[in-house]
């Protein structure tokens, strides 16, 4: 049941779109998603970590021997999240600030190992760049969704500009920690109701 | 003695790892469906934190800041997790076997459980002293598996009422979540 | 319905009824026409059946349904013909077979005589074969069942349900031929200690049967066989070492070995619409209907007929419905009294936790079962240790039908197990 | 010829003491009758605005929930107007309209309904909203900015933030008797303490609160608020006080016993209460919040199913009877 | 063993590779990091107190070594009207929630404390995070001697701390009393390397 490379890139956005579906990587996913900014930081600095681990563990799965694999993955990934970090401390220092721990911590995030031990070790190489690419984008999208409704209930604003008028009263709840957990239980049911139909 | 109190108390609750820093909630939310799973769990994490933190500050401390290569932290501390948590099967599956069948399939979760390197983490960022590193650590992995157990009795709970079909499982799970956190906001400021 | 008291605090605490409050003088009833019989057994190889529709019977005969299975049988209570064996579905689907004989007045004297040529000489394998249908059903298989070592038996005079009074009835008019029953009890089954448990008031007749006499409490449901085993006969004896057998079995032992014949008639209370009690003596397998309209009970359209007692019993859908062996009340509820289950979620109030006997995690069981989780409920909620009282089902604020919720998932974990089993 | 009569079939036993879901509802709602009333005439108009909005707004949500969930209309049961009720009864007299819509909105459909409606929330949904309000829009439910336009005849600020901000000494305008009579500022029905203790005493005798839990978090409250007290008279109120002001009576009576976040079994449900008191002062003395009610309430709703497997060792198995 | 061999290598090399490539983009951001780190850390906090000075004063700095420390501290100096009179650093100090950074600017004219802000903190949100914002209370540090040791009104000081964050403030209390110290020790090298600072 071969896909095509559209199809592999396609079905990160809505069939497996993490975290709705995959429901993995949830830690940044309610961490970073106080403001739309840090949303997409996030979502393209683990895309960029995805697309290349991807691209690296396909390339390389016929020389790395099974058993250390996921040593092997580790080291990969682990060395693509050191360059985002370098690079966004240099370039993008302020993000790196709001994201925290969390750039490092994109080493841990099961959806990275989970796509490199799933399918780039089994893949060719182009399919397993339009698998990370997509499962990126689709990562980007979510954290996007999700930071744009917290930041517009909970401070009013939409990439710092201000939608609601002055009046508004934000409901802070919304950027705190449970704010964040249920909010994102909320729009998982959505994604669910949508999806039955 | 009262330092460490503090760094106890905010550790534990009012810095919960889970409800308040975001880290580990996959497990969180994975492991918490039954109460069994839940202590397994929470018991594998006070052991593997406690470990990695104690093993990834010394290497921290005396290897990379001496050589000046902080930048490697990233993939020193991942390598030195994995391979603890290998290590920490290996030795339990031969000396402590009693142990290893209540912790044994917990333990290569642990690897991708983003709070075991986020604490490893806040240690050296919040430049903690050894003694410092070691109790924070246990009071964090603590209030992981306080925040885990918990969560464990009142979601065996939830799952059994008549949630409706599109908010079961992972949603209401998520909601609770936020009512837990919501409930360690009262912790605050409490030392 | 009965009211919750004003003053909630305390739990409900529901009271047996006591014989002297009631008309003690019992209406003897006839059957009209036909009487029904059940023997427990599928009804399933109709050629095979040693009993067929047409043939002639006569009172106290032994009605075996096939010739490989002794214990499936019924006593005839009258003599005349049977017009009628058909399957019938009991509850919790128990198959059964049910015979109808239609009486034939002429020959009412006649009597079979296959116990009378045996009862000289007093056996467990006769009692087994002949006394297992008397009123009061007799569980024989108690002494003959290899894994259980019974060491006491227990005789019950006081009643296990509300609202009847038979027992009692049964303490105060029969109490030698229990004392006759009890001495026979001891020849042909072995075991020597043997107690009558009856109610409080009935201590000082019950001392005259020459037996260790224990008493009950005056609350619902302290005469429940395992609360007895639990608060009076702890110390005798473990669990499985204490059989039970109610007074008027064990009387109806005393009567048919003194005699040589099958005591047929079996002694049940009314409880009325209004609240009355009457004492009834019937044959066996006489139907509800001649019951009722021998006093004088109206019942109407969605009004409820329950066999046995207002807590345990069954209700039926039938007026045809018959008297069997252990039936010891038939009530009548009026349709404006009749309180509906629900299907409201559990609401935790804890009124049902409160009030268990068993001390079973009642409100945690109870969303296993509307989650059913049957396997989770018998090893975490104590499935297994309901006794079957009734009691949360009585207080539930949410109206659950939690008392049948728990003999379903009882029967279909019995079920799957015994699948597994087979299985296996 | 079978007889004709058609029968009602159900299920044993069939008898039934009468209690149900609503007649407990409207118990309640009867025994905060004193507390609101005594509020409304303290507050007048804007309180009876906010109560009725509150009451109204919450059953509109519960049967909005109803039709979208598909299920039985259960606003006759009178829960969620019942919960309408305790909401507004802790908000101050001047709150915005959007406020109670959003608070009740939080309650009914994110505190209870979401879990199957009534019987499935681990957490009273009342705290549940009123401690997410409080994250969200803290100044609202500031009493003393709230009531800043009325006129009293006593001191009219509420007494935990003096003592939040002064210790014992911002204390020394009220008296145990007045603050018993309500003459301190608040919620609409959490002040008229007296009211508030009638109402409960009243639920108590007639069963339709658990004992258990309303006195051991009073009696928590009492030994706690006690042992900081003789610690350190100076800055630590007596027990009297702190049972006296904020929510701890109506947490007591009406918010800590709630039937689906409090545990059934006896030991446990002295544990939780005790907790719940410990927590309360605990919060009031050393946290950085005002009152500790609704967040001891809430933790100790977070723990009650644990704890409440603290119980008696069910019956042994039971083999099969004749 | 041939596998043994091969697994061996197979993580040397990537090991190395990975090592390798990391070294070198380190070493061609690292000057870049090191100044955003100071525009973005220190950078708010710096323009806060220096307010209305004319040059920039991330850019304009020196740096001194302390004696005890390993590594050199940095100054950041404010030129006002063409006149370099003004100096800030950061000193830490441990609050509530871990350490905290403090930046103190000392007018080296007056002898004065210019302003204090905080840099870096992890204090409680809603109480003593305020510490960012709450202008009344470092104002109160403003003017104060160059050698004061100043203390809140619980520790028998003059500064009213923050309601409800009394740890906070005196975190700052004693942030700030290092700096005087810290200002009163380098007082003369100070001085002297501030005036190279000219618009």
């Amino acid at each position: 049941m071969a896909k095509t490379i559209g199809q592999e890139f396609v079905k990160g956005l809505w069939e497996e779109i993490p975290p709705f579906r995959l429901v993995l990587g949830l830690c940044p996913t309610l961490a970073v998603t106080k403001s739309v900014e840090n949303g997409i930081g996030m979502g393209l600095a683990t895309t960029f970590v995805l697309v290349c681990a991807n691209l690296l563990v396909s390339i390389l799965s016929g020389i790395i021997p099974s058993k250390i694999r996921i040593a092997c993955f580790i080291i990969i990934i682990a060395t693509f999240v050191t360059v985002v970090e370098l690079m966004m401390q240099a370039y993008a220092y302020q993000l790196f600030q709001n994201l925290g721990i969390f750039i490092p911590l994109i080493v841990v995030n099961c959806i990275v190992l989970g796509r490199a031990e799933a399918f780039a070790s089994k893949n060719k190489v182009i399919p397993s760049f339009a698998d990370g690419l997509g499962i990126g984008v689709g990562f980007t999208l979510s954290l996007t969704a999700i930071s744009a409704v917290r930041e517009c209930l909970g401070n009013g604003t939409l990439l710092g500009y201000s939608i609601f008028g002055p009046a508004f009263e934000p409901f802070s709840f919304m950027v705190e920690a449970p704010g964040a957990f249920i909010c994102l239980g909320l729009l998982l049911c959505i994604m669910n109701l949508v999806g039955q139909k | 003695m009262g330092d460490y109190m503090v760094l106890i108390v905010s550790s534990m609750l009012i810095n919960n790892i889970v409800l308040a820093q975001y880290l580990g909630i996959c497990p969180f939310i994975g492991t918490s469906k039954k109460m069994e799973t839940a202590t397994g769990m929470a018991g594998a994490v006070v052991f593997v934190m406690t470990l990695a933190a104690i093993i990834t500050w010394c290497i921290d401390t005396y290897f990379l800041k001496t050589l000046d290569i902080e930048y490697l932290r990233t993939i020193a501390f991942i390598l030195v997790i994995a391979s603890l948590v290998q290590f920490v099967e290996m030795f339990l599956k031969k000396s402590i076997p009693a142990l290893y069948a209540g912790l044994g399939i917990f333990l290569p979760l642990i690897t991708t459980n983003c709070s075991v390197m986020g604490v490893c983490l806040i240690n050296i960022q919040e430049e903690y002293t050894f003694l410092e590193a070691l109790t924070s650590s246990i009071a964090y992995a603590l209030g992981f598996g306080l925040a885990l157990i918990l969560f464990a009795g009142v979601r065996e709970r939830v799952i059994l009422g008549r949630v409706p079909k599109p908010l079961q499982d992972t949603s209401i799970g998520l909601v609770t979540a936020g009512m837990l956190a919501l409930a360690f906001i009262g912790f605050k400021g409490l030392v | 319905m009965m009211k919750r008291p004003f003053f909630g605090i305390a739990t409900p605490k529901l009271k047996y009824d006591v014989i002297e409050d009631v008309q003690p003088e019992p209406v003897t009833v006839q059957p009209k026409q036909r009487v029904t019989l059940f023997i427990e057994k599928a009804y399933d190889r109709a050629d095979k059946a040693l009993i067929k529709k047409g043939a002639a019977v006569v009172r106290g005969q032994r009605l075996q349904l096939f010739d490989e299975d002794p214990a499936a049988y019924a006593i005839c209570p009258v003599s005349g013909v049977i017009s009628e064996i058909s399957p019938f579905i009991g509850m919790m689907e128990k198959q059964m077979t049910a015979v109808v004989i239609d009486t034939e007045s002429d020959r009412e004297d006649d009597r079979d005589t296959a116990f009378k040529e045996v009862s000289g000489t007093p056996s467990i394998e006769d009692a087994a074969r002949f006394l297992g249908r008397l009123p009061g059903k007799p569980d024989f298989t108690q002494f003959t069942d290899a894994d259980r070592m019974v060491k006491t038996i227990a005789v019950l005079g006081a009643d296990q349900d509300l609202q009847s009074i038979t027992g009692q009835y049964i303490i105060k008019t029969g109490i030698s031929s229990v004392k006759t029953g009890i001495d026979i009890l001891r020849k042909i089954t072995g075991v020597q200690n043997i107690v009558l448990v009856v109610a409080q008031h009935q201590v000082q007749v019950a001392g005259t049967a020459a037996a260790g006499v224990r008493s009950v409490g005056a609350h619902y449901p302290s005469a429940h066989p395992e609360m007895i085993i639990r608060h009076l006969l702890a110390e005798q004896a473990e669990q499985g070492q204490i059989a039970f057998l109610t007074a008027e079995a064990v009387a109806g032992i005393g009567a048919a070995y003194n005699t040589g014949e099958l005591p047929l008639e079996k002694q049940i209370t009314v409880a009325k619409k209004d609240g009355t009690r009457q004492l009834v003596t019937a044959p066996v397998g006489t139907h509800a209907a001649d019951i009722l309209d021998a006093v004088n009970e109206q019942i109407e359209n969605g009004d409820r007929l329950i066999m046995g007692g207002p807590m345990t019993g069954d209700a039926v859908y039938s007026l045809e419905h018959p008297v069997e062996p252990d039936t010891e009340a038939i009530m009548v509820q009026d349709k404006e009294t009749i309180v509906e289950g629900t299907d409201t979620p559990c609401t935790n109030c804890g009124e049902c936790v409160r009030i268990c006997p068993a001390n079973i995690p009642v409100n945690e069981l109870v969303r296993l079962l509307d989650a059913g989780e049957y396997e989770q409920a018998a090893e975490q909620a104590a499935l297994f240790s309901c006794i079957e009282c009734g009691l949360c089902a009585y207080v539930c604020e949410s109206r659950i039908p939690i008392f049948q919720f728990i003999r379903l998932a009882k029967h279909a974990v019995k079920r799957m197990r015994a699948a597994e089993e087979a299985n296996a | 010829m079978p007889n004709p009569t058609k029968l009602t079939v159900s299920h044993a036993p069939f008898l039934h003491d009468g209690s149900e879901i609503s007649n407990k509802q409207y118990n309640i709602i009867a025994a905060t009758l004193i507390a609101v009333i005594a509020g409304l005439l303290q507050y007048g108009i804007p309180a009876l605005g906010v109560l009725t909005l509150s009451v109204g707004s919450a059953m509109a949500w519960e049967l909005l929930m109803n039709l979208l969930t598909r299920r039985p209309v259960s606003i006759g049961d009178g829960n969620a107007a019942l919960i309408g009720l305790l909401f507004a009864m802790l908000l101050p007299a001047v709150v915005p309209w959007w406020l109670v819509v959003t608070g009740t909105f939080v309650a009914v459909v994110i505190g209870k309904q979401i879990y199957g409606g009534i019987g499935g929330n681990p957490f009273n949904p009342v705290v549940v909203a009123y401690a997410i309000l409080m994250i969200s829009w803290p100044m609202f439910l500031d009493f003393n900015a709230a009531l800043v336009d009325y006129q009293f005849d006593f001191t009219a600020g509420f007494p935990l933030v003096l003592y939040e901000a002064y210790g014992t000494a911002g204390l020394e305008s009220f008296s145990p008797g007045g603050l018993l009579l309500g003459q301190q500022a608040g919620g609409i029905g959490a002040t008229f303490g007296l009211g508030l203790i009638i109402g409960g005493i009243y639920l108590i005798l007639r069963g339709f609160i658990r004992w258990e839990i309303a006195v051991s978090f009073l009696a928590g409250i009492f030994i706690t608020a006690l042992c900081f007290n003789l610690y350190n008279p100076e800055v630590y109120a007596g027990p009297v006080f702190h049972i006296l002001t904020g929510y701890a009576l109506i947490g007591a009576f009406f918010l800590a016993p709630e039937d689906s976040s409090s545990p059934v079994h006896f030991a446990p449900m002295l544990i939780y209460g005790l907790l719940g008191g410990f927590l309360t002062v605990l919060i009031r003395n050393l946290g950085a919040h005002v009152d500790g009610v609704i967040y001891a309430i809430l933790i100790i709703n977070l723990v009650h199913p644990i704890i409440d497997k603290i119980r008696p060792k069910a019956m042994r198995r039971v083999m099969h009877h004749a | 063993m041939r596998e043994m061999v091969k697994m061996v290598i197979v993580l040397t090399v990537l090991s190395s590779l990975s090592g390798g490539l990391l070294a070198a983009l380190k070493n061609n951001t690292q000057d870049r990091i090191d100044s955003q780190v100071l525009t973005f850390v220190k950078g708010p906090a710096i323009e806060n107190i220096l307010e209305g000075a004319n040059n920039d004063p991330v850019n304009d700095r020196f740096s001194l070594k302390v004696e005890g420390e390993e590594e050199e501290r940095n100054f950041f100096v404010g030129v006002y009207d063409g006149n370099p009179k003004a100096v800030a650093f950061e000193t830490r100090a441990s609050g509530y929630g871990g350490d905290m950074g403090v930046m103190v600017a000392f007018n080296v004219e007056s002898e004065e404390i210019m302003g204090v802000s905080v840099t870096t903190h992890n204090e409680t949100p809603g109480v003593g995070a305020t510490v960012e914002t709450d202008t009344n209370f470092k104002n109160q540090f403003a003017g104060l001697p160059a050698d004061a040791e100043p203390r809140v009104k619980g520790d028998g000081g003059s500064i009213n701390a923050m309601s409800g964050a009394t740890i906070t403030s005196r975190a700052v209390c004693k942030a700030v009393s290092r700096a005087t110290d810290l200002y009163q020790q380098l007082q003369s090298q100070i001085k002297d390397k501030v005036k190279t600072f000219t618009g």
